[in-house]
């Protein structure tokens, strides 16, 4: 046979459950129990509501440029599977993951709002912090795994990313770590058609994302990105067969940015207002209503309660930050973090800032630059 | 002649130099349909097609090796890495290639390309938006390492780099982006890489920096010449690499006295080369030691921070006079 | 259709033409040109004879460290398929390639000889030089290509790495970009089994290399990388679709590295003499002579014709090598292609070297080490 | 107590450490079954086995990145770049991870991890086997940057390393590899990171050295003792950062002259930072310029050129004689 065809392992399958109305395909149905159901829809509105609300906040100029979620909350199917030992390795868009997680509304408006407090998380919350190089994160991902593997616990580490990021060379060489490892690390690709201004189809010439996973014999599946039932199924099979000792899984999220890039975006430089309008009527927020309802778990008093429960929620964690705000943010801790123990020149350096802000002592305060 | 930011006076480079050569394309992440991130390429998408300015997929590393192929085959690249931040995603594909391939292949080939890239701060984003690591590039041989620090010398100075024969790094100051506008003539106007001047002329003491520094110098001089009545000479380096000792030896053996300013890390940075060579070259004229105000050694924090990171005109008098009064 | 497999454009296929006993098949038999074929076959030659040569003058300390090409000759059946006009951007174990495009021994000798002059190439031979960091290489011939089509040449750009080469980020992006850029270049993996100690298997999870290309919708196809002939049939039908428009293709070359990795390598620690034993059955010239003697177009005559020319040639290379290390190498000449006019710091540096050389005349000489 | 070279000295420091902390995992190319390019991790894999010894694949960002993940779990990664010149390929992820993972997560997480690779000349290899570009990771906030200078000190410093709750960055000259033997003492022996040591004391000038360019400087010392009665003070850096300014000062105020000397590019190279401290923290007792022996601006040459770059005894013997001359 000199000319042969090779068979190869694996195929690729898309995975909608939910489908744009909100009707289920029962046979797919995982059958959540309520609880669980209603502490996704909770957190999705939760998701949805303080990013609104962070992008007034930057309007008025109270925090600094952030990356807003909206249309992407479903990705907290993703991390709805996990434990607390499990860890996820976040990109910049998963701040619905990050509080499913444990991180505090608090702290993310700290952070955007230009505190470098804002990026610790609470002990015992196993999560990364944003990652804001492109990419880059997925190989830590591979490491934590590799930890884990070799320590014998059954925990996974969950990993998220854009569909630019995929165009990375670390992406690729996680890739091929994971498999080359079988660590249990779980890929979750929010393709969100945009990388900034940049297309999907100019991102890779390639028809899914997901198929990148015949590159290196990993199981791979394509999922409806706005169906977190979908979504949790995908991550589910991903999780089990990780802990089991199955090794790393890749699941693209095929979702859309419904919202800016950034604050500093602005969308109507690249897309029409037409594609948004389509994506927007696969809001991931409604048809899990819509499906919420058919099974009579929501109802309009129940979507209420949620939704002043939230506000409230937000509310308080504003206050907090608003709080630290008003203490203000003391210089000299740029120094504290650098390194375990101050080396003799950030002693000296930090002595040297001390020094100047006496001296400054009644000239102008030096105010954060207001251009963005 | 009109007057125009530094966003436009890019713009203007980069137009001017395409329309007058073919060689010159332009690829980056954003910078075709959207413009760039800092709209310092918009317009240039509708003007010259997408054959000629590319919006490449996420990937620093792919847009420089991608333009040292282009520029080994005959093309003139400038690429843009959003923000300097990214840059070190490149880093390899410059070291090992850009800089190398001339004397790889014993003057066979070139790499005329330019590496465009906003450091330093002045926005109120995340980490890696607003670092200043211009050394990384200076310590490389075979690369050039510029940054322009107002419109119309960030215009000279671009055309110069891309007609270079060599790969430039050129660094531009995102503070001075749309900080103030300047008379940029219509007319063709380009800068020696390799030469710095003298922003302000002065008698007791130099006054050295680049970028997006050189403005608190200025203003700290016009301080210290109606609080104190010192006179400073300011010298504007705009090439880091190669640097301009003449001009810097020059300036010290008349005022005897140095500062210099920038906002990268104190250790290792520019301000440790400048203050080398001038203790060397204008040894017997030093009357006091070479100060450094500068970025700490740390990464430069979030925004509420930023300020009390960045040196600025309070700081740098502070070290003048520290440094007349030694 | 909520679970459905996702059609992918692509499969990928094996080929090869000559067997192990240099038995052909017919149908796919290129029938190449006579005088082709004892081009190729004199170049294959010449490759295998100037390798052994390098290695004897490598270990009299002649030369230093460089990396043998044994067994993997047949490589020169890809550039076989290119024009003068088109170009090629190798690694480091394509001296046969570099060779048929008109790199001269010469020149290889001295530049491992420790002389930066080997770097250079004739003038007209559209060669890049040797590039040591293993898979950056590629995305210059993408950039390459990309200059080809927006000059609206026919001409391609092909670019050779090894097998562990591909798990470098830089090959990815490269892959994506000329898959997403549609430009003519191929990409020819020699796989030969071995990145130094870690073999094929370890390198990566995947069950071939070829079907990376997967994971961008590119052409690609593994071939008999000790045939000849399916390699140059293989090049020629990516050359020929890269020429019209369609784009980059990628071949994996299966062979073998019958040698060291570099002479300072010693492969008993890693791998079996079994296993190099079973792939010297496979030796590429020694199948390609029987086919040649198969077709009547050599004999022993021929042969020998062939070897005794082979060698007058390398000799007359050495000669001139010799001539030219006998002259010596003038140490300022590190200064003259830094940049295209020497920067005012190396003109003083430079002048700085030349003092000091003249006051070390009458003082011992400074040798290159003699460690390796 | 035994005679060893610094790759066993090296070794001993990993076996050991291994032994003691099952923490310790090494990762790089080659360093498993073949025991490293230059046989530093030889026997280790026989020892601990392939889950604590990787054999990774060829892609130093990810075992760079890799390693960092390590590390933030709870392991002590230590990997290995197979040549200094190709761990640019991890430069990114070093410099955007390892070095700001403390402060990003204001010190909830850490990276304790070292990235020792070979630097310097030495072999008859092509391009990219011996730079020196310590400077990158110098510039780095975040990070820590050693480079021992034979045997005994190369062992003690990669056992703090590995101890270190901070990301270090380990380079072993390679020249120096097999050079020499020393007595290395069987039982644990730690050096503390940042600080020099005094490799030969003298009155009339500081010679400052480290690394593989340790050795030309003693020869020189020896030299200028012999023939010119000249005794120089000789300091090994050891940590290029944090840099120990103060056991250079005090050196320095005694001799009131200095010459640096490192193979790495004269221009922003760790001489600057030195000259630069020393000009500024011993102004009033310098008698002379700080002279910088070290490599040129350009790629470093192949092998027939390479001792025409690298500073030797020669070159150093006649810059201290120059600056006593001055
Ligand atoms: C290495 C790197 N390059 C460039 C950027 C600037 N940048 C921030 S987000 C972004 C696009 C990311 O696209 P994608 O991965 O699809 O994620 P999304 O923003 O859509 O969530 C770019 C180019 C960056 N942060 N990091
Ligand atoms: C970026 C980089 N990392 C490491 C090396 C050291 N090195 C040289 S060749 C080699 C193995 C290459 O394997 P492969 O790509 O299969 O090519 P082969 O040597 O088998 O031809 C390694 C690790 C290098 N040259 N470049
Ligand atoms: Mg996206
Ligand atoms: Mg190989």
């Amino acid at each position: 046979m000199p000319k042969r065809e090779i068979d190869l392992p694996y195929r690729i399958e898309y995975l909608s459950i939910l489908d744009e109305n909100g009707q289920v395909d029962i046979d797919l149905d995982p059958n959540l129990p309520e609880d669980l159901l209603l502490k996704l829809y909770r957190a999705m509105v939760l998701a949805r509501r303080f990013d609104e609300r962070m992008l007034i906040l930057q309007r008025q100029g109270k925090i600094g440029t952030f990356a807003p979620i909206k249309g992407q909350e479903a990705q907290i199917g993703a991390v709805a599977t996990l434990t607390p030992e499990d860890w996820i390795v976040p990109s910049f868009r998963e701040a619905p993951a990050e509080l499913w997680r444990g991180k505090t509304m608090e702290d993310i408006l700290l952070l955007y709002g230009g505190y470098n407090e804002g990026g610790k998380t609470p002990e015992g919350v196993n999560n990364l912090p944003v990652s804001i190089p492109v990419g880059s994160q997925m190989l830590h991902a591979v490491g934590m795994a590799y930890g884990m593997k070799y320590r014998g616990r059954n925990t996974v580490a969950m990993t998220f990313f854009g569909d630019g990021a995929t165009s990375q060379g670390d992406f690729h060489e996680a890739m091929n770590y994971a498999s080359v490892y079988q660590v249990p690390v779980i890929f979750v690709c929010q393709n969100n058609h945009w990388a900034i201004s940049l297309p999907r189809a100019k991102q890779t010439h390639s028809k899914t994302i997901a198929q990148k996973v015949l590159a290196y014999d990993m199981p791979g599946i394509q999922v409806d990105g706005n169906d977190v039932l979908a979504i949790y199924r995908a991550a589910l099979e991903a999780v089990d067969r990780a802990r089991k000792g199955g090794g790393p899984t890749f699941i693209e999220m095929v979702t859309y940015r419904l919202s800016l890039h950034t604050t500093a975006d602005d969308p109507k430089k690249y897309r029409s207002e037409n594609e948004v309008r389509e994506w927007e009527k696969r809001d991931p927020i409604t048809r899990f209503e819509t499906y919420m309802k058919g099974k009579d778990i929501l109802d309009d008093g129940k979507i209420g309660s949620v939704a002043e429960e939230v506000q409230a929620s937000i509310k308080v964690a504003e206050q907090r930050a608003a709080e630290f705000s008003a203490r203000g943010a003391d210089p000299l801790d740029m120094f504290a973090y650098a390194y375990a123990e101050p080396t003799p020149d950030l002693v000296e350096q930090r002595e040297e800032l001390r020094r100047e802000l006496e001296a400054r002592q009644g000239t102008r305060k030096r105010e954060p630059e207001a251009r963005n | 002649m009109a007057k125009i930011n530094m966003v436009q006076a890019i713009n203007l480079a980069l137009s001017q130099e395409m329309e007058k050569d073919d060689r010159v394309i332009l690829l980056g992440e954003d910078i075709g349909v959207d413009g760039g991130v800092f709209r310092v390429t918009d317009g240039l998408y509708a003007k010259f097609g997408p054959e000629r300015v590319l919006d490449t997929p996420l990937s620093e590393s792919a847009i420089a090796g991608m333009s040292i192929g282009m520029a080994i085959y005959g093309l003139r690249p400038v690429c843009e890495m959003q923000f300097s931040g990214f840059s070190y995603f490149a880093f390899h594909q410059m070291e090992a290639h850009a800089a190398r391939m001339r004397g790889r292949s014993q003057g066979r080939f070139s790499v005329p390309m330019v590496l465009r890239a906003p450091y330093g701060g002045g926005v109120r984003a995340l980490e890696h938006h607003s670092e200043s690591r211009e050394i990384y590039w200076a310590h490389t041989p075979g690369l050039k390492m510029v940054i322009p620090s107002g419109p119309r010398n960030a215009r000279a100075l671009l055309v110069s780099a891309i007609r270079d024969p060599d790969p430039v790094i050129f660094y531009e100051p995102k503070a001075v982006y749309r900080a103030f506008r300047e008379e940029v003539p219509d007319e063709e106007e380009t800068l020696p890489i390799g030469k710095s001047r003298i922003a302000r002329p002065g008698d007791d003491v130099t006054l050295i920096s680049y970028g997006a520094s050189l403005r608190p110098a200025m203003e700290a001089a016009e301080g210290l010449k109606e609080k104190d009545g010192i006179e400073c000479e300011v010298i504007d380096l705009l090439s880091i690499s190669p640097l301009d000792d003449t001009l810097l030896t020059e300036s010290v053996r008349k005022t005897g006295r140095a500062v210099v300013v920038h906002e990268a890390h104190r250790s290792f940075g520019a301000g440790a080369e400048v203050a080398a060579r001038i203790a060397s070259k204008a040894f017997l004229y030093l009357e006091a030691p070479i100060r450094r105000v500068t970025g700490f050694d740390v990464v430069i924090p979030n925004y509420q921070r930023e300020q009390a990171y960045l040196p600025d005109a309070f700081r740098v008098e502070q070290a003048v006079r520290e440094t007349l009064e030694f």
